[in-house]
C-alpha cells in the first residue's frame, strides 16, 4: 500500500517536470518567433471590408512566406486578428463597433490595429479610443472623411497614434476636378447636373466639386440629393434629360447607385455619368447591370485595382490578388489594406521594434515604394496622393468599356482614352 | 406628367410591397413582420436559381414563390400558432424569423456558401425596351409593374369577393368566433393567408425587383413600407391599402420634385406617426379596437 | 382509489414555503432562516453585480458596461410592457435623445459629464415623453409601431436638415477618468433603478398603474385620469434609457445617430423575453446574459444575429414565462412527485 | 321638483353606426332617491350609463350633475365630482387581493379632498370598506387574487370601489345579475343602507322582483327610448310595458 502510493507520487512528480519541461519548451519555441499581433476591424459583412480583409490576408501570406518581419535580430511572424466589426450595417450602434476594437486591443492583445472601421461615424469616434490606450492604428479601408485629418491634425500630440494610409475625400475632390477639366477641355463640353447620396459627407464632398468645377468654368445645370438606399431615381434623371447638363456627376456609396445607371441607359440620359460610384467600382458591376453601365466613368481611389504599370509592384500585385482570391482587387480598401502591411513592416524593420512611440517615429518617415505609387506621410498622419508616382500614390478613374474596366486617368496609370455613348454622340 | 407616371408607378409598387401584408392581417390578424425577408429570400433564390442552377426564369420564380408560401405556412404551423392572440409576442416573433432570413442570406463561409453581400444580385427584366407616353420615357419593366401590379390586386380582389376559399378568409376575418361556428377553421384559414401572403410577398419581389438589384437591407425598407400603407390605409383594409398606396406614393414623388428626395423618408415616418395620432384606425380602417370599449 | 395497482399515477405536487415570509411583513423577522431565505437572492445579485469587475479581464470589463446599458433599457421596457400596458419599441429613441442632449452639452457648453449626464437625463426623459405624450391612449401594436417610428424620424430629420453633426456625429467628447468609474457609473445606475423600480411597483402608483393595465376604464371610473399616470410611467422609463444614452455618449466620448439604431430597441426585449415579463429582475439578467453572448458570437458574423434570433424564439415559443419566473418559482417551491 | 333634482339628463341621444341606441332621453333623479331602470336586452341601457358617466359621447343633449353641465367632461373628470358606476362585466384587477383594488379609488384626487390630505392607513381604509360590504376575512386575505374570489364578491368588491371613492350618485350597472336568491338576499340590506346614508342610487336590473323592493321610481327603456316612468306597481299596469317585456321575457315575475 504504501509502496504503491510512493510510486504514485514518484510518477506525479516525474509527469510534473516532464509537463512543465514540456511547458518551458514550447514557451521558449513560442518566445523565439513570438508573432506581432496585427488587430484588424474589418466590417465583414460590407463589400469594403470583405476586400481590405482580402488584401490584409493576401500581405500577411506573402510576408510570413518570406519568413516575417524583422524585429531587431529576429524574425517574427505576423499573426492577423481579423474581427468583425458590422459598422456599414443597418441598426448597428458605433459603439458596438468601438467595442470590437476594444476587444482587439484588450483580448487579443494587438500590439496595432490595422484596417477599419469604414463608416465615418465609426472612425472619428476611434481616434479618440486608440489615444486612450495608446495605440497605433494606421487607417486602410474606407474613412475617407476630411474630419479624419482635420481631428488628428487638431491636437496631434493627443491624436499621433493614428495614421490614415487609406485615401481622403479632399484629394479625389481635387483629382475629379482635374479629370473634370481635362473632360471639358477634350469635348468642349461645360454643363453639369450633380447628383449625390444625401449624407453630409457626399453633400459637403459635392458642394466643393460644384465651386471648384464653378470656377473652371464649369455650369451647374441641377442638383439633386437623394436618400441613401433609395430605388429610384427617374424624377432626377427626367431633371437631368431637361436640363440640357453634359455631364452627371454623382456622388453617391449605396449600392442602389446601380439602379440609378441602369435607369440612366433606359431613359437614355444625354450626360456622361462620372464620380465616386460605390456600386460602379465593383467588378460585378457589369454584370449587375446587365452592360447598362457601360461608359460609366468612377474612381476605384488607389492605383492597382486594374492592370496598370504605375510602378514594377502594380501589376505583380494585380495578378498576385487575382490568382489567391479568383477574382480581380475590387477597389477601395484592396491595395491600401495590401499595402498597409508592407507600410508597417517597413516601420517595424527601421524602428528596430515593435515599441508604439519608435514606431510613430519611423511611421512619420515612411518613404516606401508600393502598388500605388510611393507611400509617404504629411503632418497630419494623412497618406500623400499625387499624380507622380516617385514622391506619391496615386488614384485611379477608370471608364467601364466592354465589360472591363479600363483606367482613364490620372495621366502615369492611363491605358486607355474616354469613349462616348452613342445617345449622346447624337446630340 | 412625369409626376403622374412614375408616381402612380411608386403608387402600384407601394401597394404591390403592402397587399399580402393587408391580407394576412386583414384575414387572421397576424402582423406578419417577416414580409421584408421574404420578399428579400424570394429575389435572392430566384436569381440563384436562375444563375447557379441555369433554370428557366420563369420557371425559377414559381419555385421559389412555392417556397416562399411554404416558408409562410411553416411560420404559422411552427412559430405563430402558439402565440394567437398575444400581438407583441406575434410582432417579436415573426421580426426574428425575419431577421434569422436576412441576415442568414448574408452569412458567410458556411458550407462554401458566400453570403448575398453587395450589389452583384440583378433579376432580368422580363422584356428590355423602353415606351414613350405622353413624351415621357418608361421602361417596359415600368409598365409590368404598373399592370401586373394592377391585376395582383384586382385578382386578389376576386379572389376574396367571388371564391369559397376567398369568403371564408374574409368571414374570419370578419367574426373569427362565427366563423368557427359555421365550420371554418381559423387555423387553417390563417395557414391559407400566411402562404398566400408570403407568396405576395414574393410576387412583388419579382415584379419590382427587375427594376433594381436584390441587397438584404431592402428587406427593412420594404417592411417599414408595408407598414406605412397598412397603418395609412387602415389595418386589414384592403380598399384603405390601396388607396394609402397611392397617397403615399404621390406624397413621396412630389415631396421629392418639390424639397428633393432628403425628405422622402421624413415623410413617410411623418405620415405614419400623424395618421397614429390623428386618426388611428388609419383612413378608412373600421378597426373598434381604438374606441372606447365598455 | 387503489383498484387498479399495476398502474400508479403520480403528479407533481407543489408546496410553497415562501408564502408566509413573503406575505406577511413582521413574520419574515422572527427567525434568521426566514430572514437568509428573502436575503439570500437579493445578495447575490447586487454583490454578483458589484464584484463582476474583479472577476472580469477588461474587454469583459468594458463589455459589462454595454450590458448596463441594455439592462437599463430593458428593465423600462419591462416596465411599461408589463405594469402600464405599452408595448415601448422606442429604446432607441430615449438613448438618442439622452445621449445628443448630453453630447452637446458637453461639446458646444464645453459642461463635464457629471453635470451633462444628471442634465441630458432629466431633460431627455422630458422630452421624450412629450412626444409620446398625443400616442398614449393607443394601445397594444398600434402604440408598438408609432413608438418604432420616432427614432427613425429622427434619424431622418437629423440626415435632412444636417444638425448635430449630420451622419458623422459628434467626436472627442469627455470620457470618464477611469474603467472603474465607467463600470460603478451603471452597475449603479442598474441596481438602484432596479431596486427603485421594484419597490415602486408595490408602492400605490405601481398598484394603479398595473390596474390601468388590468382594466383602465375601472380606473376611470374611479376618478383618476390614466393619462396622467402613464405619462409619469413613461417619464420613468425615458429616466433609464435617457440616463444610458448619456452614459453611452460619454463611455466612448462620441454622439452619433447610429445611437438611435434597432438594435437598442430590440436587444431589450430579448432580454426581457428572456429573462421573464413582468420580473424586472428577469430582464436584467437577460441583458447581462444576451449582450455578452452577442460578444461572444461577433466571430461568426452574421451568425450572432440568427443564433440571437433563433433565442428569443424559443423563449417566446417554449417558456414565455421566461428563466426568472421558472427560477422563481424553483426557490420558493419544493416540488415532489406524489402517488394518486 | 326644482331644487330637489340632483342629476338631471336632459334629450341625450347617441346612434352607433345609423342604429338608435338611445334616443332623446330625459329624466331627473332627486337627492337620495333610488331610481330603478329596467328594459329587455339591447334597450340601451348600458349605454345610457356610459353617456351619464362619460365613457360615450353623446350625439346631442345634456346631463346635468347638481346643474351642473357633466357632458363632454372625460370620465375621470365626472367620477372626481362624485358620479360613479359599476361595471356589467366584472373586470377586477385580477392580479391584486381584493382590498389592494380599493387602493386605486383611494389614491383618486377626489378622496384627497374629501378625507383632508392624509389618509394614513389605506389598507385599513379599504378592509373597513370591505367589511363594511360583507366581506368575510378570509376573501380578502392578501395571497387570495381578486380574480379567483366567486361572483358574489366579485359584484360587492365593484360596489366596494364604487363607495370607496365616497360618491354621491352611484349608477348600479345589473349588481344583480348571475347571483343566486341568497346572495341578492345579502346585497338588498346593503343597498337600502346607502340610501339610508343619504346616497342617490340609480339601478340598471333584470331582476324586477328585488329592484321593486328597493326602488322609489321605476323607468323602462325599449329601443333606446322611454317607455313609461313612476312608482313600480303603475309602471307594470301599463300595457306597452306589459307588450315590450312579456314580448321577449314571459317568465317575468
Amino acid at each position: 500500500m504504501k509502496k504503491t502510493r510512493r510510486d504514485f507520487l514518484k510518477t506525479l512528480g516525474a509527469t510534473a517536470v516532464g509537463a512543465g519541461a514540456m511547458m518551458s519548451g514550447v514557451t521558449v519555441v513560442h518566445s523565439q518567433a513570438k508573432p506581432i499581433v496585427v488587430g484588424a476591424p474589418v466590417p465583414r459583412a460590407s463589400a469594403y471590408g470583405q476586400n481590405g480583409e482580402r488584401g490584409m490576408i493576401l500581405a500577411s501570406e506573402e510576408i510570413n512566406a518570406a519568413g516575417g518581419v524583422k524585429v531587431g535580430n529576429t524574425k517574427r511572424p505576423l499573426k492577423l486578428e481579423i474581427i468583425d466589426t458590422r459598422d456599414e450595417e443597418p441598426g448597428v450602434p458605433t459603439s458596438e463597433v468601438l467595442l470590437a476594437i476594444e476587444k482587439l486591443i484588450l483580448q487579443k492583445k494587438s500590439d496595432m490595429i490595422v484596417g477599419g472601421p469604414c463608416m465615418s461615424e465609426c472612425g472619428l469616434a476611434a481616434i479618440d479610443l486608440y489615444a486612450k490606450y495608446k495605440i497605433l492604428d494606421i487607417v486602410s479601408i474606407g474613412c475617407y472623411t476630411p474630419g479624419w485629418d482635420k481631428k488628428v491634425g487638431s491636437d496631434l500630440n493627443k491624436y499621433k497614434y493614428s495614421f490614415r494610409e487609406s485615401g481622403s475625400v479632399a484629394w479625389y475632390i481635387k483629382e475629379g476636378v482635374d479629370l473634370l477639366h481635362e473632360i471639358k477641355e477634350k469635348f468642349g463640353f461645360n454643363k453639369m447636373f450633380i447628383s449625390i447620396d444625401d449624407s453630409a459627407m457626399c453633400r459637403a464632398a459635392a458642394d466643393i466639386v460644384k465651386n471648384l468645377a464653378v470656377k473652371d468654368g464649369w455650369e451647374v445645370v441641377g442638383f439633386d440629393k437623394h436618400p441613401i438606399a433609395s430605388t429610384d431615381y427617374s424624377v432626377a434623371l427626367g431633371d437631368c434629360k431637361k436640363s440640357g447638363a453634359q455631364v452627371l456627376f454623382i456622388w453617391a456609396y449605396s449600392p442602389e447607385t446601380s439602379i440609378m445607371l441602369r435607369q440612366w441607359a433606359d431613359m437614355e440620359i444625354p450626360a456622361l455619368p462620372i464620380g465616386f460610384i460605390g456600386a460602379a467600382e465593383d467588378p460585378g458591376f457589369w454584370e449587375a447591370t446587365k452592360g447598362k453601365g457601360a461608359y460609366t466613368i468612377v474612381t476605384l481611389s488607389e492605383a492597382g485595382c486594374t492592370p496598370s504599370n504605375v510602378t514594377p509592384w502594380t501589376k505583380k500585385y494585380y495578378d498576385a490578388f487575382q490568382k489567391r482570391w479568383k477574382v480581380p482587387p475590387r477597389s477601395t480598401g484592396c491595395v491600401s489594406a495590401y499595402e498597409a502591411l508592407y507600410v508597417l513592416k517597413d516601420a517595424i524593420e527601421r524602428a528596430g521594434s515593435i515599441d508604439t512611440d519608435a514606431l510613430i517615429a519611423a511611421l512619420e518617415k515612411t518613404n516606401l515604394p508600393a502598388v500605388r505609387g510611393t507611400i509617404r506621410f504629411n503632418e497630419n498622419h494623412q497618406i500623400i496622393y499625387g499624380y507622380d508616382p516617385k514622391t506619391s500614390v496615386l488614384g485611379n478613374w477608370v471608364q467601364w468599356q466592354d465589360g472591363q474596366r479600363i483606367t482613364i486617368f490620372p495621366q502615369a496609370a492611363s491605358m486607355g482614352s474616354i469613349k462616348m455613348p452613342p445617345w449622346l454622340k447624337k446630340a | 406628367m412625369n409626376i403622374l407616371i412614375y408616381g402612380t408607378v411608386n403608387s402600384i409598387i407601394f401597394a404591390l410591397v403592402a397587399v399580402g401584408f393587408t391580407l394576412v392581417y386583414g384575414v387572421s390578424r397576424l402582423p406578419n413582420f417577416a414580409h421584408g425577408a421574404l420578399y428579400v429570400l424570394v429575389g435572392f433564390l430566384t436569381w440563384s436559381m436562375v444563375n447557379d442552377f441555369k433554370l428557366f426564369y420563369p420557371f425559377a420564380i414559381l419555385i421559389s414563390l412555392g417556397i416562399s408560401s411554404l416558408l409562410g405556412a411553416l411560420i404559422y404551423r411552427l412559430v405563430l400558432i402558439r402565440l394567437r392572440g398575444l400581438p407583441t409576442s406575434e410582432i417579436i416573433a415573426s421580426f426574428a424569423v425575419g431577421l434569422i432570413i436576412l441576415e442568414g442570406l448574408r452569412l458567410q463561409g458556411i458550407g462554401g456558401f458566400k453570403g448575398f453581400i453587395g450589389p452583384f444580385y440583378v433579376l432580368p427584366s422580363f422584356i428590355d425596351a423602353k415606351i414613350k407616353i405622353a413624351g415621357v420615357l418608361i421602361d417596359a419593366q415600368r409598365l409590368i409593374v404598373m399592370l401586373g401590379g394592377l391585376a395582383v390586386v384586382v385578382s386578389i380582389w376576386l379572389f376574396t369577393h367571388h371564391t369559397k376559399t376567398g369568403l371564408s378568409l374574409r368571414a374570419i376575418a370578419q367574426d373569427e368566433q362565427a366563423a368557427m361556428m359555421l365550420g371554418i377553421d381559423s387555423d387553417r384559414a390563417a395557414i391559407i393567408s400566411l402562404s398566400i401572403g408570403s407568396a405576395l410577398a414574393g410576387l412583388a419581389a419579382v415584379i419590382i425587383l427587375p427594376l433594381g438589384n436584390v441587397t438584404a437591407e431592402a428587406g427593412y425598407r420594404i417592411l417599414i413600407n408595408a407598414l406605412a400603407v397598412c397603418i395609412i390605409g387602415g389595418l386589414g383594409s384592403w380598399a384603405g391599402a390601396v388607396l394609402a398606396s397611392f397617397v403615399l406614393g404621390f406624397a413621396m414623388i412630389i415631396s421629392t420634385a418639390l424639397f428633393g428626395s432628403v425628405w422622402e423618408s421624413v415623410v413617410l415616418v411623418g405620415a405614419i406617426i400623424l395618421i397614429l395620432i390623428f386618426k388611428p384606425s388609419g383612413l378608412l380602417g373600421k378597426q373598434k379596437e381604438l374606441e372606447e370599449r365598455v | 382509489m387503489s383498484r387498479e395497482t399495476s398502474t400508479i399515477q403520480r403528479r407533481k405536487e407543489r408546496l410553497d414555503r415562501g408564502i408566509k415570509v413573503r406575505t406577511e411583513g413582521l413574520y419574515a423577522l422572527t427567525s434568521w432562516r426566514e430572514m437568509f431565505y428573502l436575503l439570500v437572492p437579493r445578495t447575490l445579485l447586487i454583490f454578483g453585480l458589484l464584484l463582476s469587475p474583479f472577476f472580469l479581464e477588461m474587454y469583459w470589463q468594458r463589455v459589462l458596461c454595454q450590458a448596463g446599458i441594455y439592462a437599463l433599457l430593458a428593465l423600462g421596457f419591462d416596465f411599461l410592457a408589463e405594469y402600464v400596458g405599452l408595448v415601448c419599441l422606442g429604446g432607441a429613441f430615449f438613448i438618442g435623445s439622452g445621449a445628443y442632449l448630453s453630447g452637446l452639452l458637453n461639446a458646444k457648453l464645453g459642461w463635464a459629464p457629471f453635470f451633462t449626464i444628471p442634465i441630458a437625463t432629466v431633460a431627455g426623459a422630458v422630452i421624450s415623453t412629450l412626444v409620446l405624450l398625443p400616442c398614449l391612449r393607443l394601445r397594444g401594436i398600434y402604440f408598438a409601431i408609432i413608438s418604432f417610428m420616432f427614432p427613425l424620424l429622427t434619424v431622418y430629420i437629423i440626415i435632412a436638415l444636417n444638425i448635430f453633426g449630420g451622419t458623422e456625429g459628434i467626436t472627442a467628447l469627455a470620457t470618464f477618468p477611469n474603467i472603474w468609474v465607467d463600470q460603478y457609473l451603471i452597475l449603479g445606475g442598474v441596481i438602484i433603478a432596479l431596486f427603485a423600480l421594484r419597490r415602486l411597483v408595490t408602492e400605490d402608483i405601481g398598484l394603479i398603474l398595473r390596474s390601468i393595465k388590468d382594466n383602465d376604464q375601472a380606473v376611470k371610473a374611479s376618478g383618476i385620469s390614466i393619462t396622467s399616470y402613464k405619462t409619469k410611467a413613461v417619464f420613468i422609463a425615458a429616466l433609464l434609457g435617457c440616463f444610458g444614452g448619456a452614459y453611452l455618449s460619454h463611455l466612448y466620448g462620441w454622439v452619433g445617430i447610429s445611437q438611435f439604431a434597432l438594435d437598442y430597441s430590440i436587444l431589450p426585449i430579448a432580454a426581457t423575453v428572456m429573462g421573464g415579463m413582468g420580473t424586472l429582475v428577469g430582464p436584467v439578467i437577460g441583458a447581462f446574459i444576451l449582450t455578452p453572448l452577442s460578444e461572444a458570437l461577433r466571430g461568426f458574423g452574421q451568425m450572432r444575429v440568427v443564433v440571437y434570433c433563433l433565442i428569443l424564439i424559443g423563449f417566446i415559443v417554449y417558456k414565455p414565462e421566461g428563466l426568472m419566473n421558472v427560477l422563481q418559482r424553483k426557490y420558493h417551491q419544493f416540488e415532489h412527485w406524489e402517488e394518486v | 321638483m326644482g331644487e330637489g333634482i340632483f342629476l338631471q339628463v336632459k334629450g341625450i341621444t347617441k346612434s352607433f353606426g345609423g342604429v338608435m341606441a338611445v334616443k332623446d332621453m330625459s329624466f331627473e333623479i332627486a337627492r337620495g332617491e333610488i331610481l330603478g331602470v329596467i328594459g329587455p336586452n339591447g334597450s340601451g341601457k348600458t349605454t345610457l350609463v356610459n353617456l351619464i358617466t362619460g365613457f360615450v359621447k353623446p350625439d346631442s343633449g345634456e346631463v346635468f350633475f347638481k346643474h351642473k353641465k357633466i357632458t363632454g367632461l372625460p370620465p375621470h373628470k365626472i367620477a372626481d365630482l362624485g358620479v360613479t358606476r359599476t361595471f356589467q362585466i366584472m373586470r377586477p384587477y385580477h392580479s391584486l387581493p381584493a382590498f389592494k383594488n380599493l387602493i386605486v379609488p383611494l389614491n383618486s384626487p377626489r378622496i384627497r379632498r374629501t378625507r383632508g390630505g392624509k389618509l394614513g392607513d389605506k389598507d385599513g381604509v379599504a378592509i373597513d370598506i370591505l367589511e363594511e360590504i360583507g366581506f368575510e376575512r378570509d376573501a380578502y386575505v392578501p395571497y387570495k387574487i381578486a380574480s379567483s374570489l366567486p361572483l358574489g364578491y366579485l359584484k360587492r368588491l365593484e360596489l366596494a370601489r364604487c363607495l370607496a371613492l365616497k360618491p354621491e350618485v352611484v349608477i348600479c350597472d345589473e349588481i344583480f345579475s348571475g347571483l343566486s336568491m341568497s346572495e341578492i338576499s345579502t346585497m338588498v340590506p346593503l343597498i337600502e343602507k346607502l340610501q339610508m346614508e343619504g346616497m342617490t342610487i340609480m339601478m340598471i336590473e333584470h331582476r324586477l322582483r328585488e329592484l321593486f323592493r328597493l326602488v322609489n321610481r321605476v323607468m323602462v327603456m325599449n329601443f333606446g327610448e322611454k317607455l313609461a316612468e313612476g312608482v313600480p306597481e303603475e309602471v307594470m299596469e301599463n300595457k306597452e310595458v306589459r307588450e315590450a317585456y312579456l314580448g321577449t321575457e314571459a317568465a317575468l315575475c
